[in-house]
């Protein structure tokens, strides 16, 4: 940034943190309201354990960032098509799809070397999410047909199509009966990589990913196209953009994403694909991790990471207290999705009720943070001041 | 006369920006009150304060006497205040009588349209507007419904009219027509406020004048009568002498640089917008479009730019046939687009100053080589070009949202004229904007033009049009009505062509 | 001014809640499972649940099967709704807060359970409907073919139009399973009985169950047999409404269906991991998968919810089921 | 025949859920709110029907208890939506996620986990005297639950309040432009509210309906993604009431036959007839999005300077 001193760097960095924080303290005392009528256990006891099991030791952390890969993936998924002004709710079936393409590849031609069956892998898993994604950018620029219901509705498709996959046409025949695909083959398969800890090479890919969403807006002609076509779609016609290039293309990257996501999670952590493979919403987790990283590279991992301690500290909670159910954490999460998207809830606003008769402003206030979003958060509507 | 409406020491705030700072504004009962000032003065935003649509930081209103507290437009409302806006507040999709009964207070649950319209139809009767009760809203024109916006006013028994730059869509003759409806408003007793910067339309139709000069008032109630010289207005206006008139040369037409040949235009509703539109544009001329807005000026410079493909006929850009190009084959061939809302279409509020400045050519070098941007070239390129052009900024990180609007279209009109354009199209280049702005920006098109640039204007203002281009077209109802010379445009003249009637030309001066 | 409401709405908010959590702070903690202070005589044991404990099938008799070893004298823990891609997770959280026995619920997590069991020698894991031994871990098959088989059994021996119908949930193994061996247990009975069979794909979607249930009355089936965890309701129901027969698949789905429902086939798992932690705590635990179904008494014909079945058919049931545990049928699985 | 009366039956039934929260998204859309969060209301209707049937013991009751607790929880989407502006979607999406985790902590706080099913009291059939004894006509059309004959009775109800009365005006108006509202007096925020607390106490009419008409317990996730399918419906039957029921009769009959293909084609795979209403759902949106009616405002909120 031109211009800017350490202080107000500082100052920027303290407001990007002031929301989520707030949004976050706010949905955990709402939550320990939950705890303290469903349960007999202490919220402050609850979230211990939560907070234990997400950051408290090195194992803990380990598996945060295990849990944290695949929600990365999906937020990328959704932070690109929000950016490029459209929202991908379907990251959840992108997911599925890039894991079954990845494991019909996975499975199907066993003594291939790793250097050529991997990358075959996640290229099938990227290609079967970006194919969803690619069919929702057409039906929407073809037909005009809003992407909302068409990705809602395609995740339930995509959810049968695993049904079927692995009951049918990539069926285990060799071990059992069992509705689940052979496992991945080992060669395509990613290991972990530090000694004494649990985490993946996906992990790796994963920063790859974040640093190439960051490369791909900023410094791409494309990239650049699509961010401005996200914002302004009558600017970015004007400026000779090809609109429904743009959000096609657009949704083939972020169903990519997502199902590159789909592929690690499949090739990493659960090693086959099962009917039950999918229980967790990581498409729809994506979406808070995105909101809470403000659409950002850096955002997305720092709240990719914070929902992965989440998840891992809601197990430990669920683990260690007895009658908080999971479904709490499930509780926990939405509210964090609420408040992370009204965050301007907390704004301090200064500048419209200031009747103060000193003739300069006190300079920009949080407020300008959520108004001024950086992200296309705001709606196009909002009138744009005097 | 009574004073009906007085506001005390308004003071309104923007975040650091003051709109109207401690603004006194009186208004006698049955007079016709200007509200004169700049684009920009605070005009709009004191009114907005009076309809309830802000709040005021400090101040007080009173209304007949009594201290109000006016906190949306439905208190205004009870109160006896209407308002036009400037940007017609109706809703295109549904009937006229249902725009006008739209939050009236005196509707019964199940609405009774067919009495209303009753109604309606007399009312528009006696102040001699005829409009269909039952027609879209949407296929109206503009002129309708701005008669229907007034209407809609006078349906809820206003005693006090605020108009907000009424006549800045008007055709002169329309223009004409409105100033009847004033009268006889004022004849029965009704208040307008009229909130304007064209000079003579004030003097033709205001009993007394404030003046709004960045914010602060800069005159109050002055009685128009005593008002010799319409400079005298424009200095308390702009606060200095105001240089009228643009310097230019005469110009020397070149090679024809944009043909058009019989192009037609048909919407997708079936509409035929545009028909057999012929004319051509030559290096070092500036070429005017004057109409009235909703002419057919959108879709011509939509199909010239590549945004529409005309339904027949052809574009020619230095020879090359462009009819079915798309926009980015156009730019590519070379034309300048001030686009006709800036905030619509011609930047990106969201985004920086040096992004605002790459987006028209980021695909090509130096902008960007192999699909990846140079942002070192891009960022010396932006601080020239602001340099050059004068925008007001902190920095090129600067968000475009945050820049005046009079510096946003400087940066839009500095980013078109520097590409390496043939053809400079500005479409309403100066609207919005303030004198100062207004000249700089009309200067700078003639200086494109003397650099040997085609230059295709579209404006309304007939002051705009009388004094830049070196030809002018006027275009009604999708035809092309007249190619006028300079010299031989008349304000009358080209007021009477751009209300459709073709012997306009006869008025001409000999 | 709506600004500053919203901003007092949410400090009041956050004030409520803050009062919240202070009462909470004065709120003995009495639920927490580990009690660091304990001595280490008892013996931990983890129920690592797939699905939601409130299926009123498969996952709710896995918990009282927990239930029932608490009883035992034994500390329990669970996690439900586990995803396969936490269960390491699961195991670790359990494992490291010193657990002895991990009881994991399903096949899912047969890959997961394998691998992180290596981490932790000295925990003992159970691994239901799944073909792992290592050396700390024992699996045990229950034997839902054997369910499927008697259902189908007194389907057959119950119709009157010789067509039944079975109505699985999601196609998994215990449901696919189940789905067979109807189908040979119907066929046991009735070589030239017709039989309909079909999963809603769903455990959640009680109306597609119950949807799917009318039409297979609508086709002439007679004798409905749902195994879809919660869903099975739907079926349930939808035979009351119709006025056919249904064959429950655990307990209490006849609640809603008074006048229809005859019996339920249980297959009440807890036995299964009572018998296995029992072998546990007696050291003896043989390498071989356990099977567990009617011979082990996990499953077995339930309480005759209706007066009017014939003796003659309840004895022909129940010689299904001894022969069912001798070993005399055989169900065919492949 | 009775195949066909059977099928045409079941589509009634069927779409009837579909109908109730499409009636309420319908407004809501209109006033320029995109209502995602249908699920989790219809879900939270579902249980806290069952919840006041159980206590109540009465089904009216219970409904009522349910459209009180619905419209509460509508009320937390209008509160982030209209008062503080947030995105439609992403706010629709966390009511949803809200809604799943509620319904089953307060359902096994309530009743427990591994239990049977309270007793509650259910809506019966209520066949119509005399024309339900007309052949063919009367089983199909009326031998239903009440709550099937007041969807279809409120579909003209509905189209009357939209496009005749004053009321109606405003929803419209209010979704097609809202700052032209603002300047005739029309409270834009409160408007907006209370079209989203009206969808509310629709999808807990339509929740209740599924819990105790449909079935007469609560499961966890049990609307299954009713909640879209109505919104898909109001897309697809161009935002009025006439479209409204229409789609919903075309999203019921495909459901109908996705059952009874599923009941004859018993070697066909299972998931595929699954997949029929997801598909026709799609199809339909790319048929009828080119001329719609959606609101101007869509989806957008408005800011007040």
């Amino acid at each position: 940034m031109e211009g800017l001193g350490i202080k107000q760097r500082l100052q920027e960095t303290l407001k990007s943190i002031y929301f989520p924080f707030v949004a976050i303290v706010v949905s955990l005392l709402i939550g320990s309201v939950v705890i303290l009528a469903t349960s007999t256990t202490s919220p402050l006891t609850a979230y211990g354990h939560m907070l234990k099991g997400a950051f408290g030791n090195l194992a803990a952390f380990d598996a945060t960032l295990i849990k944290a890969i695949p929600l990365i993936f999906t937020a990328l998924s959704f932070s690109l098509a929000r950016r490029s002004g459209i929202i991908n709710l379907g990251a959840e079936g992108q997911f599925m799809m890039g894991a079954l393409a990845a494991t019909a590849v996975g499975v199907a031609t066993p003594n291939l070397p790793a250097i050529i069956h991997l990358p075959a892998t996640l290229l099938a898993g990227f290609l079967g999410g970006a194919l969803v994604g690619l069919l929702t950018g057409v039906l929407k620029v073809r037909f005009g047909a809003s992407e909302l219901i068409i990705t809602i509705m395609l995740n339930y498709i995509a959810k049968e199509l695993i049904s079927f996959f692995v009951n049918g046409p990539l069926m285990d025949s060799a071990s059992s009966s069992y509705p689940q695909s052979a496992p991945m083959e080992p060669s395509a398969r990613l290991y972990k990589f530090i000694p004494g800890m649990n985490v993946h090479t996906g992990l790796i890919i994963a920063l790859v990913f974040i640093f190439l969403y960051y490369f791909f807006l900023w410094k791409t002609t494309a990239g650049f196209d699509m961010r401005v076509v996200g914002f302004n779609p009558s600017a970015g016609e004007y400026a000779g953009m090809n609109i429904g290039r743009s959000t096609i293309f657009a949704l083939f990257l972020a169903g990519g994403l997502a199902g590159l996501g789909g592929c690690i999670e499949i090739i990493a952590v659960q090693g086959r694909l099962m009917m039950t493979s999918f229980i967790v919403p990581y498409g729809f987790t994506g979406i808070a991790v995105a909101l809470l990283g403000n659409l950002n590279p850096l955002g997305v991992l720092f709240s990719g990471i914070l929902f992965g301690g989440l998840s891992a500290g809601a197990l430990r909670m669920e683990v260690m207290t007895r009658n908080v159910s999971s479904s709490v954490a499930v509780v926990i999460q939405a509210l964090i999705i609420l408040f992370i998207a009204g965050r301007q809830m907390f704004a301090i606003k200064k500048r419209y009720r200031s009747r103060s008769s000193s003739g300069t402003s006190a300079g920009k206030t949080v407020t300008d943070e959520a108004k001024d979003d950086d992200a296309p958060l705001a709606p196009a509507t909002a009138e744009e001041g005097v | 006369m009574t004073t009906i409406l007085e506001m005390r020491n308004i003071t309104k705030r923007f975040g650091p920006v003051v709109a109207n700072d401690d603004v006194s504004f009186s208004v006698k009962k049955g007079e016709v009150h200007a509200l004169l000032g700049e684009n920009g003065a605070g005009k709009s935003t004191l009114m907005n304060i009076l309809f309830g649509l802000y709040e005021q930081t400090s101040g007080e209103i009173l209304y007949k006497g009594k201290t109000v507290n006016i906190r949306s437009p439905r208190d205004a409302i009870h109160l006896g205040i209407g308002m036009v806006h400037q940007h017609f507040m109706l809703i295109p999709a549904h009937s006229a009588i249902e725009n006008v009964v739209l939050g009236y207070e005196g509707n019964s649950a199940v609405l009774d349209l067919k009495s209303a319209a009753k109604r309606f139809t007399e009312m528009a009767e006696r102040y001699h507007m005829n409009i269909d009760p039952w027609e879209l809203v949407g296929n109206l024109s503009v002129g309708q419904q701005q008669r229907l916006e007034i209407l809609k006013a006078l349906y809820r028994d206003v005693e006090t009219l605020i108009l907000d730059e009424p006549t800045a869509v008007l055709t002169p003759q329309e223009v004409d027509g409105l100033f009847e409806v004033i009268r006889q408003l004022v004849a029965e007793g009704k208040t307008v406020v009229f909130i304007s910067h064209k000079l003579p339309e004030i003097r033709a139709i205001c009993d007394r004048c404030t003046i709004l000069r960045r914010g602060k008032v800069a005159a109050a109630g002055l009685p128009i009568s005593d008002i010799k010289d319409l400079n005298e207005l424009a200095r308390l206006m702009v606060g200095r002498e105001v240089e009228l008139v643009t310097e230019k040369t005469p110009s020397e037409p070149g090679e024809v640089v944009l043909n058009v040949e019989n192009l037609n235009y048909t919407n997708d509703k079936g509409i035929h917008v545009l028909k057999d539109v012929n004319f051509d544009v030559r290096a070092g001329e500036i070429v005017g479009i004057c109409g009235v807005d909703g002419n057919g000026q959108s879709e011509l410079i939509k199909c010239l730019t590549g945004l529409l493909h005309a339904t027949s006929g052809k574009i020619e850009l230095m020879g090359n046939d462009i009819t079915a190009c798309t926009p980015k084959q156009v730019l590519k061939q070379g034309i300048g687009h001030i686009p006709e809302d800036r905030h619509a279409m011609g930047m990106v509020g969201q985004m920086n100053l040096r992004e605002n400045i790459s987006m028209v050519d980021s695909r090509d070098e130096p902008y960007s080589s192999h699909g990846f941007m140079h942002w070192r070239w891009i960022d010396d390129h932006s601080r020239n070009l602001i340099d050059k052009f004068s925008v007001k900024t902190p920095s090129i990180m600067e968000k475009a949202i945050n820049l005046s609007g009079g510096n946003q279209q400087k940066l839009v009109v500095g980013r078109e004229l520097s590409r390496k354009a043939n053809l400079l199209i500005a479409v309403h280049p100066s609207r919005g904007l303030d004198i100062g702005a207004t000249k700089y920006i009309q200067s700078q098109i003639v200086e494109a033009r003397d650099r040997g640039v085609a230059v295709l204007m579209v404006s309304t203002e007939l002051d705009e049009i009388l004094e830049i281009p070196d030809r002018v077209l006027v275009i009604y109802s999708g035809r092309i009505l007249a190619c006028l010379d300079q010299c031989d445009c008349t304000r009358s003249g080209l007021g009477l062509l751009m209300a459709g009637i073709e012997d306009g030309e006869e008025d001409r001066p000999a | 001014m709506r600004n500053k409401w919203i901003r007092m709405l949410a400090l009041a908010l956050v004030l409520v809640m803050s009062f919240g959590l202070l009462v909470a702070c004065d709120k003995k903690d009495s639920g927490s499972a580990s009690d660091p202070d304990a001595p280490k005589k008892d013996v931990k044991v983890a129920l690592i649940l797939e699905g939601s404990i409130a299926d009123m099938s498969w996952n709710a008799t896995a918990y009282e099967g927990l239930k029932r070893i608490e009883g035992l004298g034994a500390t329990i823990g669970h996690t439900e709704n586990t995803p396969v891609a936490s269960a390491a997770d699961a195991i670790r959280a359990f494992a490291s807060d010193g657990y002895d026995v991990i009881f994991m619920s399903s096949n899912s997590f047969q890959d997961v359970a394998v691998e992180t069991a290596k981490e932790f020698p000295d925990v003992q894991f159970f691994l239901i409907n799944s073909a792992a031994t290592e050396s700390n871990i024992r699996s045990f098959a229950i034997q839902d073919a054997e369910q499927g088989f008697l259902m189908g059994a007194l389907a057959a021996l119950l119709s009157v139009n010789n067509k039944v119908g079975f109505i699985g949930g999601l196609p998994i193994n215990p449901i696919i399973n189940g789905g067979k061996g109807f189908e040979q247990g119907a066929k046991y009975v009735n070589p030239d009985i017709e039989i309909m069979s079909q999963n809603t794909g769903n455990f959640d979607d009680a109306v597609a169950a119950k949807e799917l249930a009318k039409q297979f009355v609508s086709e002439g089936v007679d004798v409905l047999c749902p195994m879809a965890n919660q869903a099975s309701l739907g079926v349930m129901e939808a035979a009351e409404e119709t006025g056919v027969l249904a064959i429950g698949s655990g307990r209490n789905q006849e609640t809603v269906a008074p006048n229809a429902a005859v019996v339920a086939i249980i297959k009440d798992t807890s036995i299964a991991y009572e018998a296995a932690y029992k072998s546990y705590l007696e050291g003896k635990m043989p390498e071989e998968i356990l099977p567990m179904g009617a011979a082990q008494g996990v499953i077995y014909i339930g309480e005759y919810y209706k007066d009017d079945i014939s003796q003659d058919i309840k004895d022909k049931l129940n010689d299904i089921q001894q022969k069912l545990a001798a070993g005399e049928i055989k169900i065919k699985l492949d | 025949m009775n195949e066909v009366v059977s099928f045409f039956s079941t589509t009634l039934r069927l779409a009837t859920p579909t109908l109730l929260a499409a009636l309420g998204i319908v407004f809501s859309e209109r006033a320029g709110v995109v209502n995602i969060g249908t699920e989790g209301m219809m879900l939270v209707g579902a249980l806290s029907g069952v919840i006041g049937s159980y206590v109540t013991g009465n089904v009216w009751l219970g409904t009522l208890i349910a459209i009180v607790v619905t419209v509460l929880f509508a009320a937390i989407f209008g509160f982030f939506t209209v008062v503080v502006k947030a995105d439609q979607t992403v706010i629709g999406t966390g009511m949803n996620l809200l809604a799943s985790g509620l319904t089953i902590t307060v359902n096994r706080a309530l009743f427990g986990a591994s239990t049977s099913p309270p007793e509650i009291d259910k809506f019966v059939i209520a066949p119509i005297p005399g024309l339900s004894k007309i052949p063919v006509i009367g089983p199909i059309f009326f031998n239903h639950h009440i709550l099937v004959y007041l969807a279809f009775l409120l579909v003209p109800i509905a189209h009357f309040v939209m496009f005749r009365t004053n009321v109606g005006l405003k929803v419209r108006s209010v979704g097609e432009n809202p700052k032209a509202c603002d300047t005739v007096g029309i409270r834009v925020g409160m408007t907006r509210f209370l079209s989203i607390l009206y969808s509310g106490i629709l999808a807990g009419i339509a929740g209740s309906f599924v819990s105790m008409g449909m079935l007469s317990f609560f499961t966890e996730g049990m609307i299954a993604g009713g909640g879209f399918i109505a919104l898909a419906a109001v897309v697809f039957g161009n935002y009025t009431p006439r479209g409204v029921m229409f789609s919903s009769l075309v999203f019921g009959a495909s459901n109908a036959l996705m059952y009874r293909l599923q009941a004859l084609a018993t070697n066909v795979p299972s998931q595929f007839p699954l997949m029929i209403p997801y598909v026709i759902t799609i199809v339909s949106l790319c048929i009828v999005s080119r001329r719609s009616n959606k609101p101007l405002g869509s989806g957008k909120p408005y800011i007040k300077e």
